[in-house]
């Protein structure tokens, strides 16, 4: 945890930022009113972190800061003061000349963030050249300050490169880079690292930490993630549909939560700490994997060779029955990739894949149809993994149906499973559209054990919900392994998930098993660096120690 | 789907065109009722000037023929042809591009080289060899402007089943033990409707209007009073009755924009977020 | 003629004294082929072709034979021996000297190869043809035939330059893109879909002819835009066919314009139905009968083809030889052809009928769509078959139609243009201008054959007024009307039409006055 | 006559996706390759023989195709003669060739267009190359001016009716466009063409109403220019509506789908005012469906000619095709398909390669 300066708001020295009863209407939405009476003040190289569950208006009040919003979100009534001047008032000429001068923003999605047909370089130089500073030959020369700054590798070419080139974080640092060109007194970070690994959000973090100490500016940082907040934040506000709820300096806000909702949420944030479970050691596994080869290769042409990528390597692992294995790993890990061969959904390319016995790789779709009851899946996007166009019986009864199993009887287990996973009879007639994402997850899952099956793989099934719905799918999943005795094969990039369910854990990097053992001992000491590395590159690590455990499993 | 009804409803255009669209079909289905004998009966006195005899209000053509009935029967004929045909091409291009789509390898190069095949030949040049063949009837306009319409459609099916295909819920049926054939009807293809019945309602429009430039060219049907007919027909005495021509571009232009205020309607209410990110 | 050697010298005296020079703008409508006339037979090639080729006779209103190519001619007692004398100083346009090796030629070797309406009648009637010396050419007959001395137009036996065409594959003669004539211009250029460009031939053998300094033949697609080049001034003749009937009347209007529908006589063209004789319905002649009563002939010239036509009696046109007008005649009484129809004891709405729409234009189409309907009203089950030209050829030369249209020339004489028509030595698969309808009857074939044998008028008329009743009372065809070919012409346009093949003369005589 | 294929603004040629959230694919090299043009000869020699082959294979099919329309060269040209007899029409058909078996028909045919003999018209008495050759330029002027017309004019209003949309400003002007597109989108092309004539030719007789220049008026260098555009303004009008109003649409949506992705708003952020952002930022990511659309229409655009030759005495190849399939001419028909579709392949080619050369994304190794 870094050493937190003393930054009591005298009352002498003007906040950079206060904003006084903004109030933003939403006509039409689920309530009156996006943000309602919000106040906050954002002190010069203060980092204020504003937390919220999706939906909150954390996005809504930095729109209104910038003047960004929407044609049909106009606020009400409240001011931003922005070094004196309210930014309400402003036309938008005066707007345009504050907009990256004074205030800088950065946004979540790096990968669509950045003209996909406009050189890295002219991007940057444009801040300048709407601005009128750094004429001429400056204006190159600064724009390659900035690439260094930000870290980016071999400035003098990376200028003429086109972002498609560049990864996700590469492409992060060049929004920054764009945000910090004109030195803003105000920076509005907009759930930046969101969207980025464990490691290249570390490396983001602390980036932005230190040019922040190095040029005294005020950051906005908005997030939903209480990881992040505990490392970044010096000052904390929590925002709970459109209102300010809570707000102090972060060690007082974290370690004693004075407002319900703010107790609610941290008590939903896994602690990573691994709770040691019996394990019970059977003779056959249930499900062993040996020697799992898995490689991709793009189309070439009759001119052109082709490009073999490999994704999994020579991948072992045994899961017993009953039992819940982790597979963690950065994205392009082959972790997905593994999921998707266990289930047939993709061919192998070598190894064998034995399910109670019987080695499932070489059978075809037709062969192996009847056997895919004992396999089941849980999938990530619970908005995309649901067929909008049928009802969530049609989505049940189908599974079964396809087996040979009469629709109306199936219909009537399919009412006993929504009960188990905590949804009312009801939501048979209805649409996914009309349900929450926790809901429609919970669909999902009542979907794969609407067979029966022996194992079911969960692919990333909580990373798209938000904090304290996640803990309460977390909570179902563990609940029914253990009542069903279904094998679970729990793939996730969250380390702090995966120790919250998984008895064993494997690590994957670059399509390679690098680490294969208990939870306890791979999360708590664990022999390899690269498994070491990732533990650390965890945000909030320092504020978990200091947490007591979560309540026993 | 009451949420689709509002949303269509709120379009002005759209209900402009659903109701222009409703009064062309109703005029069209009790044409032997406001006009007992056929069109191309000679009732009256050639060159009558429209609106000026209260029995006849849109007057006569040159052989004495009542153009009010040729328009409410020729309605019959040029939307029977523009259904049935885009009816057919649509048919057609969903089984093509669909099994080019959920398929993939060398069905997908094969479908699509036929595909391309059909449309190197420039439409009108291909419906008109196309009739020729088939010597000029109903039959065979239909048949020409079905066969040059489907490949667009395959394309746009196959595009949207490569897509659709990668889904999770496509990939979770599979899971669940689903065959093929089922996954593409009853999980792909519904949510691949509306692209589908935009470029639907639009071929219904470029059908019509490319049966009136066949008859134009003397290759319609010489049995079928249709509005093209009537153009082709009137077009010698364009100096002395230009009404004769102009009331049948009008129908054409009428029914035509209102079936593509209608598709307009249907591209907003189908896929709401277009329009509303063209909002802010 | 009676064996008199008629020796006529007349060469055509310039009238007043003309104003030379200046171009004259026609229209060509469909753009021809070729311009080889003998090659190929349609009008817009005839009408341009008559411009460079010359025959050995032109023919005058009265369809008398006047000097072409030939100064003098005469006709032995028999009737089996012609022999011209050929004019002197004539030059082909390439400068080559024109002898009677060339009409020799033409007519032994090029038109019996290549001329379809030529060659069954020399292969049939012509036993030699000989050069007695570098002017005169004697034809002798196998046996006489008394329309001979017609056929000696441009558009039956012209004269081609041997020089250019012997030992050649006439078809693939690389000439055929530049025509090499006698007449009085010469062929300059051929835009392909835009136009044909004539020059004055400077040494032509009429001196001071022609007039003319150049002829363009402009190439439009559209009736209507023909319409509009002709209004504007752009172009200064147009030509039956050229734009539609009803555009005829508001020209005709135009401060200016002259029209005159005289100058068809050599083709007297006239328009029947043809119904297929070898099948039910039409196999019975009171069907026929009904179908002529059936059809309102005055509507038809009045209503579709506004008023340019004649009602026809007969199957030969009233400006044809040995027309005769008194024939049974078809009054329109739709309820007489019901009754002839009871008394045919054929139910017709059992045989459905197709008309096949004949696809030259849009009057046909609404002459189909008028006879369908009166053929309706009186009990008939009729549709009607669309096609396109190649298709309506097809059909009718195999004789596979119920009924359709066609118009046909007469070239002045029975013998030549109608006689085909109705032999049933002619019912010959390949055409569809022959014996189509399928009409037997050896009573017509005997006359048809007397009459175009015999050599005294007189008898030829009466053994023509025969066959005309007969024709006329088994409805061998449906004589629907004689086609009037009206043309018009801006004012300053003089001695257009001269003789009886009308503009398709040679224009050695036209000019451009005030 | 609509022989535009019906593509509205949603989804023209597979505009390439922002990748999913997670980052699945492996970071790519960061050091920049300039676009070897190793890579793109060997994408362009692919191309062409692809388009080789797809055209020999339209030339074979229509060989086959149009032989079932009824009636033959030589029935139609004896017919049309007046009078003939059978022998006459079978001399006819073997001076064609007409009576060979069709394969060797046909072998021949293909063998003699791979040597640029397209064989011989039987009416014209000509080489179909000739034929064609006379007659290409000015369905190309016709096509590139009716082209140019459509594309440069829909762009422009339908970014005018997406900008005022965007800003919020003179919005009325935005319906007025779409409902005028609408309005030509809807109008047989034929119709509009044969009202052009009467108006602004025979009633005003400000412009020429058919044919491609004044004939015999022997006009030389500028003031023919000036006459072959007088005659050109017609028909590039009435040809070119149609595609403008398609373009207009496409546009628009296109325009407006852009204005809502994220890096607009990063832009927006950076202060760069509203023109600039649409000038510098939406119009170039915008435009790329649109060169696809126009590149597949160029070729759609020779079809479409056929009408608007026929009402203005075009003298192009539409026509040309139309009199030849009336006269059964099977080889000159052919050679104008064998064109048509060359040039569709050509187009096609062109617009992928313009697509690759405009869009860096898609490199040419990755191919699409």
């Amino acid at each position: 945890m870094r050493t937190m300066p003393d930054h009591s708001t005298s009352a002498d020295v003007a906040p950079l930022l206060r904003v006084r009863d903004l109030t933003v209407p939403l006509p039409g939405g689920e309530r009156p009113y996006a943000v309602r009476d919000v106040s906050f003040d954002i002190a010069r190289g203060e980092i204020l972190c504003i937390v919220g569950e999706s939906g909150s208006g954390k996005s809504i009040s930095a729109g209104a800061i910038m003047g960004l919003l929407p044609h049909h979100l106009t606020p009400e009534r409240g001011e931003i003061l922005f070094d004196g001047v309210d930014l309400l008032r402003l036309s938008e000429t005066e707007m345009l000349a504050r907009r990256g001068r004074q205030i800088g923003m950065i946004f979540q999605e790096p990968m669509s963030a950045l003209n996909p047909t406009m050189r890295i370089g002219d991007q940057i130089a444009e801040v300048m050249a709407v601005h009128g500073t750094h004429p001429g030959p400056a204006r190159r020369k600064r724009v390659l300050d900035l690439l260094d700054l930000v870290g980016l590798p071999d400035p003098a070419t990376l200028q003429h490169v086109y972002p498609f080139r560049l990864s996700g974080g590469q492409r992060q640092r060049v929004v920054i880079a764009m945000a910090l060109a004109l030195e803003p007194a105000l920076l509005i970070a907009d759930e930046p690292t969101t969207a980025l690994d464990v490691t290249t959000q570390a490396q983001i973090l602390a980036l932005i930490k230190r040019i922040q100490a190095r040029m005294g500016m005020g950051v906005m940082f908005i997030t939903h993630d209480f990881g992040v907040v505990a490392d970044i934040a010096d000052r904390i506000a929590v925002m709970e549909k459109g209102v300010l709820v809570e707000q102090g300096r972060a060690t007082e806000v974290l370690d004693s939560p004075r407002h319900p909702y703010t107790r609610h949420l941290i008590a939903a944030v896994p602690t990573g700490r691994a709770v040691p479970r019996g394990v019970t050691v059977e003779d056959a596994p249930l499900l062993a994997v040996r020697n799992l080869i898995k490689t991709y290769t793009t189309s070439g042409g009759p001119f052109r060779p082709k490009r073999v990528v490999p994704a999994v390597c020579d991948v072992s692992f045994e899961v017993r029955r009953g039992e819940a294995l982790g597979i963690v790993g950065e994205s392009g890990s082959g972790k997905s990739t593994i999921g998707k061969c266990l289930l047939k959904l993709q061919g192998i390319d070598g190894g064998e894949i034995v399910f109670d016995g019987q080695d499932i790789a070489p059978l075809s779709q037709a062969a192996f149809r009847p056997q895919r009851r004992r396999l089941q899946m849980i999938f990530q996007d619970p908005f995309a993994s649901l067929n909008p166009r049928q009802t969530v019986g049609r989505i049940l009864t189908d599974g079964p149906v396809a087996g040979g199993e009469a629709r109306a009887e199936a219909m009537a287990r399919a009412r006993t499973l929504l009960d188990l996973v905590g949804l009312p009879a009801s939501a048979l007639e209805r649409y996914p559209h009309e349900f929450s994402g926790g809901q429609r997850q919970r669909v999902g899952i009542a979907r794969a054990l609407a067979l029966q099956p022996d194992l079911i793989v969960a692919d990333e099934s909580v990373s798209a919900l938000d904090v304290s719905v996640q803990a309460q799918v977390l909570a179902l999943l563990k609940d029914l392994q253990k009542r069903l005795g279904v094998a679970l094969v729990f793939i996730t990039h969250d380390l702090r998930v995966a120790a919250e369910v998984c008895q064993r854990i494997a690590v994957m990097h670059r399509g390679c098993l690098v680490e294969y053992g208990p939870s306890a001992e791979v999360l708590g000491a664990s022999r390899e660096d690269y498994t070491r590395r990732l533990i650390e590159a965890m945000p909030g690590r320092a504020w978990d120690a200091r947490r007591q455990p979560a309540s026993a499993a | 789907m009451s949420g689709f009804a509002r949303r269509f409803l709120r379009n002005t255009g759209a209900v402009a065109g659903l109701m222009i669209l409703a009064a062309i079909l109703v005029v069209a289905l009790a044409a032997p009722l406001l006009f007992p004998d056929s069109p191309w009966m000679m009732v009256a006195d050639p060159l009558i000037l429209p609106f000026q005899d209260g029995q006849y209000p849109f007057g006569t053509d040159m052989l004495g023929r009542d153009i009010g009935a040729g328009l409410a029967y020729g309605a019959r004929v040029s939307l029977m042809i523009g259904a049935v045909s885009t009816a057919v091409a649509v048919l057609a291009g969903i089984a093509i591009g669909a099994a080019a789509g959920y398929h993939g390898g060398w069905v997908d190069d094969l479908l699509m080289r036929v595909t391309e095949f059909f449309q190197t030949i420039p439409q009108l040049a291909m419906a008109v060899v196309l009739v020729a063949i088939l010597t000029p009837s109903i039959g065979s306009i239909v048949a020409a402007i079905a066969i040059v319409s489907w490949p667009p459609v395959a394309r746009l099916v196959r595009g949207e089943f490569l897509t659709l295909r990668e889904r999770e819920f496509v990939q979770a049926a599979v899971v669940i033990g689903q065959h093929p054939g089922r996954i593409m009807l009853t999980q792909i293809l519904p949510n691949a409707m509306s692209p589908i019945i935009i470029t639907a309602s639009l071929m219904v429009a470029t059908a019509i209007l490319t049966e009136s430039a066949l008859s134009f060219l003397g290759l319609g049907d010489r049995n079928m009073m249709s509005w093209g007919f009537m153009i082709g027909a009137s077009r010698t005495m364009l100096r002395e009755a230009p009404w004769m021509s102009l009331m049948p571009g009008v129908a054409i232009l009428l029914t035509v924009l209102a079936i593509n205020l209608i598709g307009e309607g249907l591209n907003d209410a189908l896929n709401p977020q277009l329009r509303h990110r063209g909002e802010d | 003629m009676t064996g008199a050697a008629m020796l006529l010298v007349a060469t055509l005296t310039p009238v007043a004294s003309q104003t030379r020079g200046g171009t004259l703008n026609l229209i060509v409508q469909p753009e021809p082929p070729i311009l080889i006339l003998g090659l190929n037979q349609q009008s817009p090639t005839q009408y341009v072709g008559s411009k460079i080729y010359e025959g050995l006779l032109t023919y005058g209103a009265d369809l008398k034979p006047m000097p072409g190519l030939a100064k003098a001619w005469s006709i032995s007692e028999d009737g089996l021996t012609y022999r011209f004398t050929l004019q002197d100083g004539v030059t082909w346009h390439d400068g080559k000297p024109f002898t009677a090796a060339d009409v020799v030629f033409s007519a032994d070797k090029f038109l019996r190869q290549v001329h379809p309406r030529v060659r069954p009648i020399l292969n049939r009637y012509l036993a030699s043809v000989i050069a007695s010396d570098d002017h005169t050419v004697e034809f002798k007959l196998k046996e006489p035939f008394a329309p001979f001395l017609q056929l000696f137009g441009t558009d039956n036996m012209l004269v081609v330059p041997r020089h250019i065409y012997e030992g050649t594959d006439f078809a693939t003669n690389p000439t055929n893109q530049h025509p090499i004539g006698t007449g009085p211009f010469m062929f300059q250029s051929w835009t392909r879909g835009s136009d044909i460009v004539l020059i004055r031939n400077p040494n032509y053998w009429q001196k001071g002819l022609p007039y003319l300094d150049k002829i363009v033949f402009r190439v439009i697609p559209d009736s209507a835009s023909r319409a509009v080049a002709f209004e504007r001034g752009d172009v200064q003749v147009l030509r039956g066919g050229d734009v539609d009937n009803v555009d005829i009347k508001r020209l005709e209007a135009i401060p200016g314009v002259e029209h005159t529908t005289k100058g068809t006589e050599m083709y007297s063209t006239i328009t029947s139905m043809l119904m297929n004789e070898r099948k039910p319905p039409f196999d019975n002649v009171k069907v026929r009968q009904a179908v002529m009563h059936a059809i309102n002939r005055d509507f038809i010239v009045r209503n579709i083809f506004f008023g340019i036509g004649k009602v026809a009696t007969g199957p030969i046109s009233s400006t044809t030889l040995f027309y005769d007008p008194n024939v049974p005649t078809y009054k329109y009484d739709p309820k007489q052809a019901a009754a002839l129809l009871k008394e045919s004891g054929v139910d017709v709405f059992k045989y459905p009928i197709k008309i096949l729409n004949y696809p030259y234009g849009t009057a046909w189409d609404r002459l189909a769509e008028y006879v369908s309907q009166s053929l309706q009203r009186v009990g008939f089950n009729v549709q009607i078959e669309g096609t396109d030209a190649g298709g309506w050829a097809q059909r009718v030369a195999n004789f596979d139609f119920d009924t359709t249209f066609h118009f046909t020339d007469q070239f002045g004489d029975p013998a030549i243009g109608v006689s085909r028509l109705f032999l049933s030595s002619n019912i010959v698969k390949g055409s569809p201008f022959v014996n189509n309808e399928g009409y037997q009857s050896p009573k017509t074939d005997a006359l048809f054959n007397k009459a175009s044998s015999s050599l005294i008028p007189a008898e030829r008329q009466k053994l023509y007024s025969e066959v005309q009743n007969a024709l006329v009372r088994d409805v061998a065809n449906g004589y629907l009307f004689e086609n009037q070919n009206v043309t018009l012409y801006k004012g300053e346009v003089h001695n257009l039409i001269t003789s009886g093949v009308g503009t398709n003369s040679n224009f050695a005589t036209v000019s451009l006055g005030k | 006559m609509s022989a535009g294929s019906p593509i509205t603004g949603a989804a023209p040629a597979q505009a390439p996706k922002a990748t999913p959230t997670l980052d699945h694919t492996p970071a790519q090299s960061v050091l920049p390759q300039r676009v070897p043009s190793m890579a793109l000869a060997r994408f362009i020699l692919a191309k062409l023989v692809k388009g080789v082959l797809v055209v020999l294979c339209v030339v074979v099919v229509n060989f086959f195709l149009i032989r079932l329309a009824p009636g033959d060269p030589a029935s139609i040209m004896a017919g049309e003669s007046g009078s003939s007899d059978p022998n006459y029409v079978a001399q006819l058909r073997t001076q064609f060739g007409l009576d060979r078996p069709l394969p060797v028909q046909m072998a021949t045919y293909v063998l003699g267009v791979v040597r640029f003999d397209w064989g011989f018209s039987y009416r014209m008495k000509l080489p179909v190359l000739q034929l064609i050759l006379d007659r290409l330029p000015a369905t190309l002027l016709l096509m590139g001016s009716a082209f140019v017309f459509s594309v440069l004019l829909g762009i422009f209003l339908g970014v005018i009716a997406s900008r005022t949309r965007y800003t919020g400003r003179r919005r009325w002007l935005d319906s007025l466009i779409v409902g005028g597109a609408l309005l030509l989108y809807a109008t047989p092309l034929f119709w509009l063409s044969l009202l052009m004539i009467v108006l602004f030719s025979v009633e005003l007789g400000w412009l020429p109403a058919f044919g491609m220049e004044t004939v015999g008026a022997g006009l030389t260098g500028w003031s023919r220019v000036l006459d072959i555009t007088t005659h050109l303004v017609l028909p590039t009008v009435s040809l070119g509506s149609f595609y403008m109003a398609m373009y207009v649409r496409l546009t628009r949506a296109s325009m407006l789908e852009v204005m809502g992705m994220d890096f607009v708003r990063t832009a927006r952020a950076k202060g760069v005012a509203a023109p600039a952002v649409i000038r510098r930022h939406v119009l170039r990511n915008a435009l790329l469906p649109v060169v696809t659309f126009s590149g597949i229409q160029l070729g759609q655009l020779a079809g479409g000619a056929v009408l608007t030759e026929t009402v203005f005495g075009w003298p192009g190849i539409g026509r040309l095709m139309f009199d030849a399939l009336m006269q059964r001419d099977y080889q000159l028909l052919l050679g104008v398909f064998l064109l048509t579709s060359a040039m569709v392949v050509v187009f096609n080619m062109l617009t992928d390669v313009i697509y690759r050369v405009v869009d860096p994304r898609i490199a040419f190794e990755g191919g699409r």
